[in-house]
């Protein structure tokens, strides 16, 4: 059994100033859902900067590997041929003609792993259903969602707190 | 919340708010289609289709169709992938290193740049497949395990090397473009009433809801995608030069190809986006959004890359006199003295003379003046290609095999054509797509916007 | 060495019923779909049951039962709460899809155990096999030509001259040749076209139907493949790419894992891996082949120049790194040796 | 006989079962059997053509890669009753004798389960060193005409023999005068069966020579062309006489000719050549000077003068210097030394031979002791018999290896006569002009199906041997003169077999040990009755002196040659002769007017040819006859003079002499006169030569030529003609340089100078590294590359520029043995031609650059002119084919590895592999790589001219090479499959491979053995030898691909 609130402000500057103020209260703020995102937003409701950019590395050096040690195995471990005379006796002698296959092919794979993980880990793929609260939110409209649970306080004591901050629309919602 | 100095002339015209920058894209989205598009799309994809013929005429023939021989193996084919190529590379360059460098203007024309680069560098990979003899093998080009032994493709071949650029820039741009194309689906899927659009732009729009952990994720996405992306758009088109860089044909065989060939890529791509956006924020009433400064500013790219083809051009020249090679100058010599002359003087006259128009300020800050430049360049840039390739090859080594090349309809017909099935996919996307990066804008508009920064001169 | 031919004992040579029955490959792929449905319909009746029993609980605590919505909505649900296992599964089945469909690639224009009726059901078993005739009596060109040729009519007649009947078929098949060739067995003479009787050899002037023999064999045409290189230089049996062929009744491609088997029979059988008659099977011998360099004048030749020349003793020494000098080594992964 | 023979590709075809039908029009067809041959059922019968044809369409198609999808039932049918000599796969030869009544060349048959599929020279007992020229390699072509005619015909419907020979017999045996009329015949038993028939006979020949032969009678009594020995003659001057090509028995004189050429001897024969028309024999000149057909004369009357000390007027002060330099040299050679002359004119021979005994050549470089027995064609007595027929007096005529109606000066009158002969009969293989004219056609066998035995003088007895059962039904010429006639053996087999056992009876068939031996050789020893005429006989030369110096000319002179490709004409309907670009003007497909580039400008003619300049069209005039042509520019043809090629304008009232005779189109239809009659291809020059005191004169002195405003274009090979001084690709000097330097190492010699670099070491040990320390381009290498030059075989060819005559026989050869498509006129015009050996011709320029500075000439109008020949140039022929290069820019650029390099040297081109992006041909310096723009052996275009369209000319292609599909890439693989053979035949006896055991079909038929080929890698080949010359180089050393292929410096003893 518990409350959840969502709070509406008509400006991303209102609603930053709104989370300053509540999280100054010690309220937790669950989630914020906006038309673009708010700068500013994440250290004051505490989102942790994301490893994404790590992730995208590790693709790149995976697609590197395998471009590499593919073409030695084609050009000069299983089927060496003499082509126009260039060497097919070691990795080093063809490495030039190598580089720009490696390169396409690791930013290749960085960019798409690294997409990839980014849906999946947002859970945003094809057919997935909206969660937003409301469908301005995609408008102009900017909702902050705050749960009795994840809070101390009870019920009241927040939505007197959140009452007093510039808010637009407030709606209030009890689930099991 | 970050600000910039007064000065700067705003992006945003019009006292515009988060709502009516969302209005202003979905509503033609939602509303029915205007009797001018209907009519475009109707002209190009005729023109699309005749396209089309010509190359099933040319598959079920032989590439005998075109005007090609024995000393001309290349033409139009390669010359139109080239061109398409380069066009190709506006749209990522925007958006990957203008948010690079955080050019907030960039924010107006990205979307549409992207889709004008995805649907070129389709057009693009169009030209290598036909222009095999034995297209149905195409597939040879990719290195699959087989019973043949195996046998491996070739990977000293820049032909290869060109099959792994271009499919990585198009399929990178395609999901860097979709990527940022989510969030604004979503707003479509707030806005649609019709339940079948409604539910398409959902399935589309990946359930998008605008959680701030997403919009952080995304940031930062977005921000790896551009680093990956611009060194990318670099590579591509350094490679493609690298076709006739590696090669020993007099007039190909030169170093300077790869930086040449990338900012006449940008000049070329530039210059399409213009032409386009020129056109489009008429037809969709966006001249709030892309305004005069937009223009300005890429006029002024276009003046950069535009002189630094130029300077490419004249190295060329020095260089072939300089090295004293007799096949390497003849091969300029022949170039703006022999039969193809005019070709190189019409590509003279449209990259090198009508960019350096843009330092008049009149000129730069003139729609009309911008729209027809941008069409003279484009001309321009395909010649360009068109005398790297056909002049250089017609007249090589041994002159018992110098030859001539004379297009014929195919030719004609598959280049025309491949106008058409681009056209047909641009007007495709400024119906059913956000034609702006809504939720990008959005960010901007307390920064550049007209009313906000009028409050804050006050 | 004895090149080809030599042949099992003549006693317990098999008897072979004429049209041997391709061997059903058992497709694992049918078991699979088959176990994979049988989980599904319990999954599903599982969730069902599940369902049931939760309502029960509910009703007896005296809640509202779950919404009653579709199986699919439901499933949707389902797979939203464990979307780990989901996409397991998901990845799973696209990795299986991909093996399929990739063996079923790697399988075109494999002719394994491909054995077309014939015009005559010959039978190789009891010519090779009881019989004892070597393979290059009737294939004779197989020495000195690229091709090993069928042989003609004629050849047959010097021996079904006298054998007139057959143990297995009598005289159905034998008559067959002598209405290709014109010969009359009740007089033992040959007809001519005029169909005088009475002549001792066969008449070119008879006008018979030739033996339309269906091929068993077919290399495409870019392929120059000459026996008399392999038979002849190579001294390569004919079972190593043939198989047993005394173990036939018509012409067939033997399977590569059958010829493997035939090591103890014919030892110095190379043995390999990839389908019969493909180029990868080719390609493979060739790495696998060894030259004998002081076989014969033209390779001593080689050996020299590759003694005489600096780069000659590094090449030499890159050859025998594993002790012997393959085919491949002298250029016979080369695509011009066979394509031209 | 039978008589309904129907080609067929297989049982299906010969059922015309739909299915067959349209797998034909597929491009992609799975294989059918390669190893087995259709049943020979009745192996007297005449079913080759059906017997391999299965075969050929095994090898002749390529099999698409996903044909294999589902299994193909695939037929292979063995014989029922093989003949013992034929393995299958195994190539059989058979010596036989090539005469048509020009060319005359001992042969070597190549076939392949009994199908005729290649032609060459037969150098172990052929007659002089036994070579063979273009047209007689694509000889063979013509075997496979489905024009030619299947069985006699009357009036143009079809008869049977034996109704024929009751007609003729009686016709024969009846009153009035019974004539042959035949081009020479050179086959004694021949002429007795002739003579059997008990007719007049009287014998021309389409190139006359019977002055030459008159001018030996008046002076020697030997009414005969004498014998030329080119191989003694150090000083050669030839006036208008193409000795090289077309004149004589020019198959024998080009290698006597090469022999003396080589510098290496430390002397060089020196060849003046004085002549109207660029002759292909003049492009190899050393001193070419221009002069009209009407000096002639004139300058054989001054070279007689100025041998005697006298001085030479009336001539131009440039024919005069030359005539004294010639006058000079020859002098200093006395009896080593050679004047020839072209003309058919009586004084002129005369005069050229007082030359000749003068300098006592006669008994040396000429003789008459075993005269020829060619050429010995009265032209009087032809135009004798031509008055006849018009007057009635003839009531027979047979006609025998010759097309009078075509051919004959007087062709009109022969015809309106032919038409008043009661009874006519032609022994011609095709309904050609003189055959729909005759009341009867008794088609003759094609040489290669026929016995014959041919003599060319009296020391040798040469025979024809078929290879290859009669395709059609027709029948030995001589059979049916055996048939007519009252004698009693009509079998021709056995009248032949008499001549030389009169006790020969069919039982000794195989038994006659002599013959045997003869028929192995294709030659044997004759009667040899050697003649030793009195050459001392004083001639008495000023009748025939005044007569030249009384010759006029007019404002424009005509002179008509033979063209090396098109004949006398009677090569019309070979498209692989048609196609072989013309050795001087590179023009294929067809027949033109040569001219001067001064006379061109004055009448404002296009002098620029190519895909669409076309050529100005012009209307010359010659005593009221006319022919429309376009103009040529050529360079060294004497202004104010035309040239006009005989041979061709052939089957010009739609007579059915073959497809590839006819003009096609854009689409490769045929182009038809508004009367619906097909054009011929060019225009008959025959009625432009005349007759005067009974000899025909092949040149005009008095033409007009007037511009019609007509367009046509000419479909040339080479549309650039100079080298604009790119001396690395083409290097030549004077012998007297080459004198000079000749002792110098490879590469220093100032003629062939090796590319040098600069590199930052001592090389030159000066103790200092500077601008002079260099090292040759082939010391550099990028890579550790791949072993080619030290291991294993390394194959290797040298071609000599100074010996290549440039006469294409090497063109037509390579067409043959590698299937090259033919691809018709519409295609080369557009510079598509497939040819894999071309022979780059180019003229010399008058500027350079260097001139250019001196004048103070612009580079760029320096290029310019240089572009432009010079009036009378110098010419060089660069055979030029793939170079095979160990560092091939070819390869590298291929994304699929279709084309890769084998340790033996090879510059693999792999055809199922290859995807065709053309990159490859793009990066190929030397442009020698070709693609297959369309499915030449399917596409419509194609139909009349690529042999692969018709069920009987697919027998021709060489089952060992694979005809390439559409869309991929081809070029030279220096004859892999001969290679392949090669080896794999030394391998089998366990030898080495020895030098010369494998030869390329090009320098096989190279008559000069300019082009030779070996194995590089073996220090004892000759190819080594030559490779290590001072004048071997590498065309386009600087760029560092490292070929294969060497050239030899060009040597001009000028």
């Amino acid at each position: 059994m518990k409350k959840v609130f969502h709070v509406m402000y008509d400006d991303d500057e209102k609603l930053l100033v709104a989370a300053r103020e509540l999280v100054g209260k010690g309220i937790h703020v669950n989630e914020v859902f906006s038309p673009f995102p708010i700068h500013g937003i994440d250290p004051v409701i505490g989102i942790k900067r994301t490893r994404l950019a790590i992730t995208s590395f590790m693709y790149a050096m995976t697609g590197l590997t395998i471009a590499v040690s593919f073409m030695w195995y084609t050009m000069i471990s299983d089927w060496p041929m003499n082509i126009g005379g260039k060497p097919s006796f070691s990795l080093l002698e063809n490495l030039p003609a190598f580089i720009p296959v490696t390169f396409e092919f690791s930013v290749l794979c960085a960019a798409h792993g690294m997409v990839i993980t980014y849906l999946l880990r947002n859970g945003t793929l094809p057919g997935m259903p909206a969660t937003n609260p409301d469908p301005r939110t995609t408008d102009n409209m900017f909702v902050m969602e705050i749960t009795t649970d994840s809070n101390s306080m009870n019920a009241e004591e927040l939505e007197t707190a959140i009452k007093n901050t510039a808010l637009f629309e407030l709606s209030i919602k009890e689930i099991k | 919340m970050q600000r910039e100095s007064a000065i700067r002339e705003p992006l945003i015209l019009g006292h515009k708010t988060y709502k009516d920058i969302t209005d202003d894209v979905v509503g033609p989205i939602m509303g029915p289609a205007p009797l001018g598009w209907k009519i475009m799309i109707t002209i190009s994809s005729i023109i699309a289709i005749y396209g089309i013929g010509s190359i099933l005429y040319l598959i079920g023939t032989g590439v005998g169709v075109w005007g090609l021989n024995k000393t001309v193996g290349w033409a139009w084919d390669i010359t139109n992938f080239v061109w398409w190529v380069g066009i190709g590379h506006a749209g990522t360059l925007i958006s990957a290193v203008l948010l690079l460098f955080r050019q907030k203007w960039r924010m107006a024309i990205n979307r549409s740049a992207e889709a004008m680069t995805i649907f070129a560098v389709i057009m693009a990979a169009v030209f290598p497949g036909i222009h095999m003899g034995r297209i149905w093998l195409a597939y040879y080009v990719f290195p699959l395990p087989n019973q043949f032994g195996s046998i491996w493709v070739n990977f000293n071949s820049p032909l290869l090397w060109d099959v792994f650029a271009i499919s990585t820039y198009f399929s990178v741009s395609l999901v860097f473009w979709y990527v940022g194309l989510i969030p604004d689906f979503a707003t479509i899927r707030d806005r649609m009433v019709k339940p079948l659009p409604k539910k398409i732009y959902g399935i589309l729009s990946f359930g998008w809801s605008g959680r701030a952990k997403h919009w952080n994720r995304f940031e930062e996405l977005s921000l790896v995608l551009a680093g990956i992306a611009t060194p990318l758009v670099f590579s591509v088109h350094s490679i493609v030069s690298m076709d006739f860089a590696t090669s020993v044909v007099p007039g190909w065989h030169t170093t300077i190809f790869p930086p040449y060939f990338v900012s006449g890529a940008v000049f070329s791509g530039f210059a399409m986006v213009q032409t386009l956006l020129l056109v489009m924020r008429k037809a969709y009433k966006l001249e709030d959004y892309i305004h005069i400064k937009h223009v300005e500013y890429m006029n002024i790219v276009m003046i950069v890359t535009g002189s630094i083809v130029g300077v490419a051009y004249l190295t060329e020249l020095f260089i072939s006199w300089y090295s004293g090679v007799e096949y390497e100058s003849y091969a300029f010599i022949n170039r703006f003295s022999g039969p193809y002359s005019i070709a190189y003087w019409t590509m003279m006259t449209c990259n090198v003379i009508s960019p350096q128009l843009f330092w008049f300020k009149k000129i730069r800050r003139s729609f009309v003046a911008t729209f027809i430049i941008s069409i003279v360049v484009n001309i321009g840039m395909w010649f360009e290609r068109y005398v790297i390739i056909v002049t250089s090859l017609h007249r090589d080594y041994l002159p018992s095999s110098w030859g001539e090349f004379i297009p014929t309809a195919t030719d004609v017909g598959i280049f025309i054509g491949t106008l058409g099935i681009f056209l047909t996919l641009f007007l495709t996307f400024t119906r059913f797509f956000p034609v702006l990066a809504l939720n990008e804008l959005k960010t901007i508009l307390k920064s550049s916007g007209e009313s906000y920064r009028n409050k804050q001169v006050k | 060495m004895d090149v080809g031919g030599d042949t099992a004992s003549s006693d317990n040579c098999p008897t072979i019923d004429y049209n041997t029955p391709e061997e059903s490959d058992s497709s694992n792929a049918m078991w699979f779909l088959i176990l994979l449905i049988l989980f599904t319909v319990i999954a599903l009746s599982a969730a069902g049951v599940k369902r049931s029993l939760t309502d029960v609980i509910a009703e007896k605590a005296g809640e509202d039962l779950l919404p009653d919505t579709g199986y699919l909505a439901r499933l949707g649900g389902w797979a939203w709460n464990n979307l780990v296992m989901v996409s397991l599964i998901g990845i799973f089945f696209v990795l299986y899809g991909v093996v399929v469909g990739y063996s079923a690639l790697m399988d075109i224009g494999i002719y394994s155990n491909y054995s077309p009726e014939q015009p005559i059901a010959f039978n190789h078993s009891i010519h090779v096999c009881e019989n004892e005739i070597d393979c290059k009596y009737c294939h004779s060109s197989a020495y000195d030509s690229k091709h090993a040729g069928i042989p003609s009519a004629n050849v047959c007649m010097n021996c079904h001259k006298a054998i007139k009947k057959g143990r297995r078929t009598g005289t159905e098949e034998i008559e067959k040749i002598y209405a290709a060739i014109g010969f009359d067995s009740s007089t033992g003479t040959y007809l001519d076209g005029d169909g005088n009787n009475g002549k001792a050899l066969p008449q070119d002037s008879y006008n018979g139907e030739p033996i339309k023999w269906n091929k068993v064999h077919n290399l495409p045409d870019h392929v120059f493949f000459s026996h008399q290189q392999h038979v002849n230089v190579g001294g390569l049996q004919c079972q190593n790419c043939h198989g047993d062929v005394s173990t036939f009744s018509v012409g067939r491609i033997a399977p590569v894992e059958e010829i493997n088997t035939l090591i103890d029979t014919y030892p110095g059988i190379i043995q390999l891996s990839k389908p019969a008659l493909t180029m990868g099977w080719c390609i493979e011998c060739h790495n696998k082949a060894e030259i004998d360099l002081a076989s014969s004048g033209y390779y001593e030749e080689m050996h020299d120049r590759l003694m005489n020349s600096e780069r000659g003793n590094e090449e030499l020494r890159r050859y025998l790194e594993d002790e012997k000098i393959t085919v491949r080594e002298l250029g016979g992964w080369e695509c011009s040796k066979c394509h031209y | 006989m039978a008589n309904n023979k129907k080609y067929w590709s297989g049982l299906d075809e010969l059922d015309g079962t739909e299915a067959f039908k349209e797998i034909q029009a597929k491009e992609f067809q799975e294989q059918i059997p390669v190893d087995q041959f259709l049943a020979d059922e009745r192996h007297s019968s005449t079913t080759t053509g059906r017997r391999d044809f299965l075969k050929f369409m095994g090898f002749s198609l390529t099999a698409a890669t996903l044909a294999a999808c589902e299994t193909p039932v695939i037929k292979s049918i063995p014989y029922t009753n093989k003949p013992a000599e034929i393995t299958p796969g195994v190539a059989n030869y058979y010596a036989s004798t090539y005469y048509d009544g020009m060319d005359y060349s001992n042969v070597l048959v190549k076939t392949r389960e009994g199908r005729p599929i290649f032609i060459k020279g037969n150098t172990s007992t052929g007659i002089g060193a036994g070579k063979v020229n273009s047209r007689v390699i694509g000889s063979v072509m013509s075997l496979y005409d489905k024009a030619r005619l299947d069985g006699p015909t009357q009036n143009g419907n079809s008869t049977t023999w034996d109704d024929l020979d009751n007609a003729m017999s009686a016709a024969v045996s009846g009153t009035g005068r019974t004539v042959v009329l035949s081009n020479t015949i050179v086959s004694p038993s021949t002429v007795k069966a002739i003579e059997a028939l008990g007719a007049e006979h009287v014998q021309y020949d389409a190139i006359s020579y019977s002055a030459l032969r008159m001018a030996q009678a008046d002076a020697f009594g030997v009414n005969a062309v004498p014998s030329y020995h080119f191989s003694k003659a150090e000083v050669i001057v030839s006036i208008a006489a193409d000795f090289l090509n077309s004149w004589l028995s020019s198959t024998l004189y080009a290698p006597d000719y090469a022999l003396l050429r080589g510098p290496e001897r430390g002397k060089q024969s020196k060849h003046f050549q004085f002549e109207s028309a660029m002759t292909m024999t003049g492009t190899n000149a050393d001193v070419r000077t221009m002069i009209k057909p009407s000096e002639e004369g004139k300058v054989a009357a001054g070279l007689l003068a100025a041998l005697k000390g006298a001085t030479v007027s009336n001539l131009d002060a440039g024919v005069i210097k030359s005539i004294n330099a010639a006058a000079k040299s020859l002098n200093s050679s006395k009896g080593k030394s050679l004047v020839v002359a072209g003309s058919n004119d009586l004084a002129t021979q005369t005069i050229v031979a007082a030359i000749n005994q003068q300098l006592g050549n006669y008994g040396s470089t000429l003789d008459l002791e075993r005269p020829s027995m060619a050429y010995r064609g009265d032209d009087a007595s032809v135009s004798d018999l031509v008055k006849d027929m018009n007057s009635g007096k003839i009531s027979t005529l047979i006609t025998y290896g010759c097309n009078p109606s075509y051919d004959l000066p007087n062709a009109d009158a022969f015809n309106t006569g032919l038409a008043k002969v009661k009874t006519s009969v032609c022994m011609n293989g095709v309904a050609d002009e003189t055959a729909v004219r005759s009341t009867f056609v008794a088609p003759d066998h094609h040489y290669l199906e026929s016995w014959n035995d041919l003599s060319l003088n009296s020391g040798r007895i040469d025979l024809v041997q078929p290879t290859i059962e009669p395709i059609f039904n027709t029948r030995a010429a001589q059979e049916s003169f055996l048939n007519w006639s009252s004698s009693e053996n009509s079998d021709w087999y056995t009248f032949l077999r008499r001549q030389y056992n009169a006790s020969y009876t069919s039982d000794a068939m195989y038994s006659d040990s002599d013959w045997n031996s003869a028929i192995h050789d294709g030659t044997m020893t004759g009667n040899d009755s050697p003649e030793s005429p009195e050459y001392t006989a004083a001639i008495d030369t000023t009748q025939a002196e005044r007569k030249v110096a009384s010759v006029k000319g007019g404002a424009f002179e005509l002179v008509t040659y033979v063209k090396a490709t098109a004949g006398s004409g009677n090569h019309a309907a070979n498209p692989i002769l048609q196609e072989t670009p013309d050795p001087v003007s590179k023009v294929t497909w067809d027949n033109y007017v040569t001219m001067s580039k001064s006379d061109m400008d004055s009448m404002g003619l296009n002098t620029y040819i190519a895909q669409e300049d076309m050529g100005s069209v012009v209307k010359v005039t010659v005593n009221g006859k006319s022919v429309e042509l376009p103009a040529f520019m050529q360079p060294g043809q004497k202004p104010g003079t035309l040239g006009i090629a005989l041979g061709y304008g052939r089957g010009s009232n739609g007579e059915n002499i073959g497809q590839a005779a006819f003009q096609t189109g854009e689409q490769g239809e045929h182009l038809t006169h508004a009367s619906g009659l097909p054009m011929p291809i060019g225009a008959n020059a025959y009625p432009l030569t005349s007759t005067s005191e009974g000899y025909t004169i092949y040149a005009n002195y008095d033409v007009s030529i007037e511009a019609t405003g007509a367009e046509y274009p000419l479909a040339c090979t080479q549309i650039h003609n100079t080298y604009m001084g790119r001396e690395s690709v083409v290097k030549e000097t004077s012998f007297d340089s080459y004198l000079a330097e000749a002792g110098k190492k490879k590469g220093e010699a100032s003629w062939n100078k090796a590319h040098r670099l600069n590199v930052h070491e001592d090389t030159n040990h000066d103790g200092v590294i500077d601008a002079r320390d260099k090292k040759n381009t082939s010391a550099f290498d990028l890579w550790h590359s791949h072993p080619v030059e030290e291991v294993g075989h390394r194959w290797g060819m040298t071609i000599d520029l100074t010996t290549c005559t440039g006469c294409s026989a090497c063109v037509t050869a390579c067409n043959i043995e590698n299937n090259v498509s033919v691809v018709g006129k519409d295609e080369v015009l557009r510079h598509r031609d497939m040819h894999w050996i071309r022979i780059d011709r180019y003229y010399a320029s008058d500027f350079s650059l260097e001139k250019g500075d001196e004048e103070g000439v612009g580079v760029i109008d320096s290029y310019g002119r240089m572009e432009d020949p010079s009036e009378n140039p110098q010419t060089v022929h660069m055979p030029m084919m793939c170079q095979h290069c160990n560092h091939a820019p070819c390869e590298t650029v291929c994304p699929v590895a279709a084309t890769t390099h084998s340790n033996e040297g090879l510059n693999q081109m792999t055809y199922n592999r290859c995807i065709g992006t053309r990159y490859c041909a793009n990066n190929c310096p030397y442009k020698v790589r070709r693609f297959n723009w369309f499915n030449y052996k399917g596409y419509k275009k194609f139909e009349h001219v690529n042999p692969a369209h018709d069920s009987l000319a697919r027998l021709i292609l060489n089952p060992d090479v694979t005809v390439r599909a559409r869309g991929v890439m081809e070029k030279c693989s220096m004859c892999v499959q001969r290679i392949q053979s090669g080896k794999l035949d030394a391998k089998k006896s366990g030898t080495p491979i020895l030098d010369g055991q494998i030869e390329t079909a090009c320098a096989e038929s190279c008559p000069s053995n300019a082009i030779k080929f070996g194995d590089l890698n073996d220090s004892g080949s000759e190819v080594r030898t030559i490779s290590e010359n001072n004048r071997a180089y590498h065309a386009l050393e600087e760029i560092g691909v490292k070929p294969n292929v060497f050239y030899m410096t060009k040597v001009r003893n000028s």
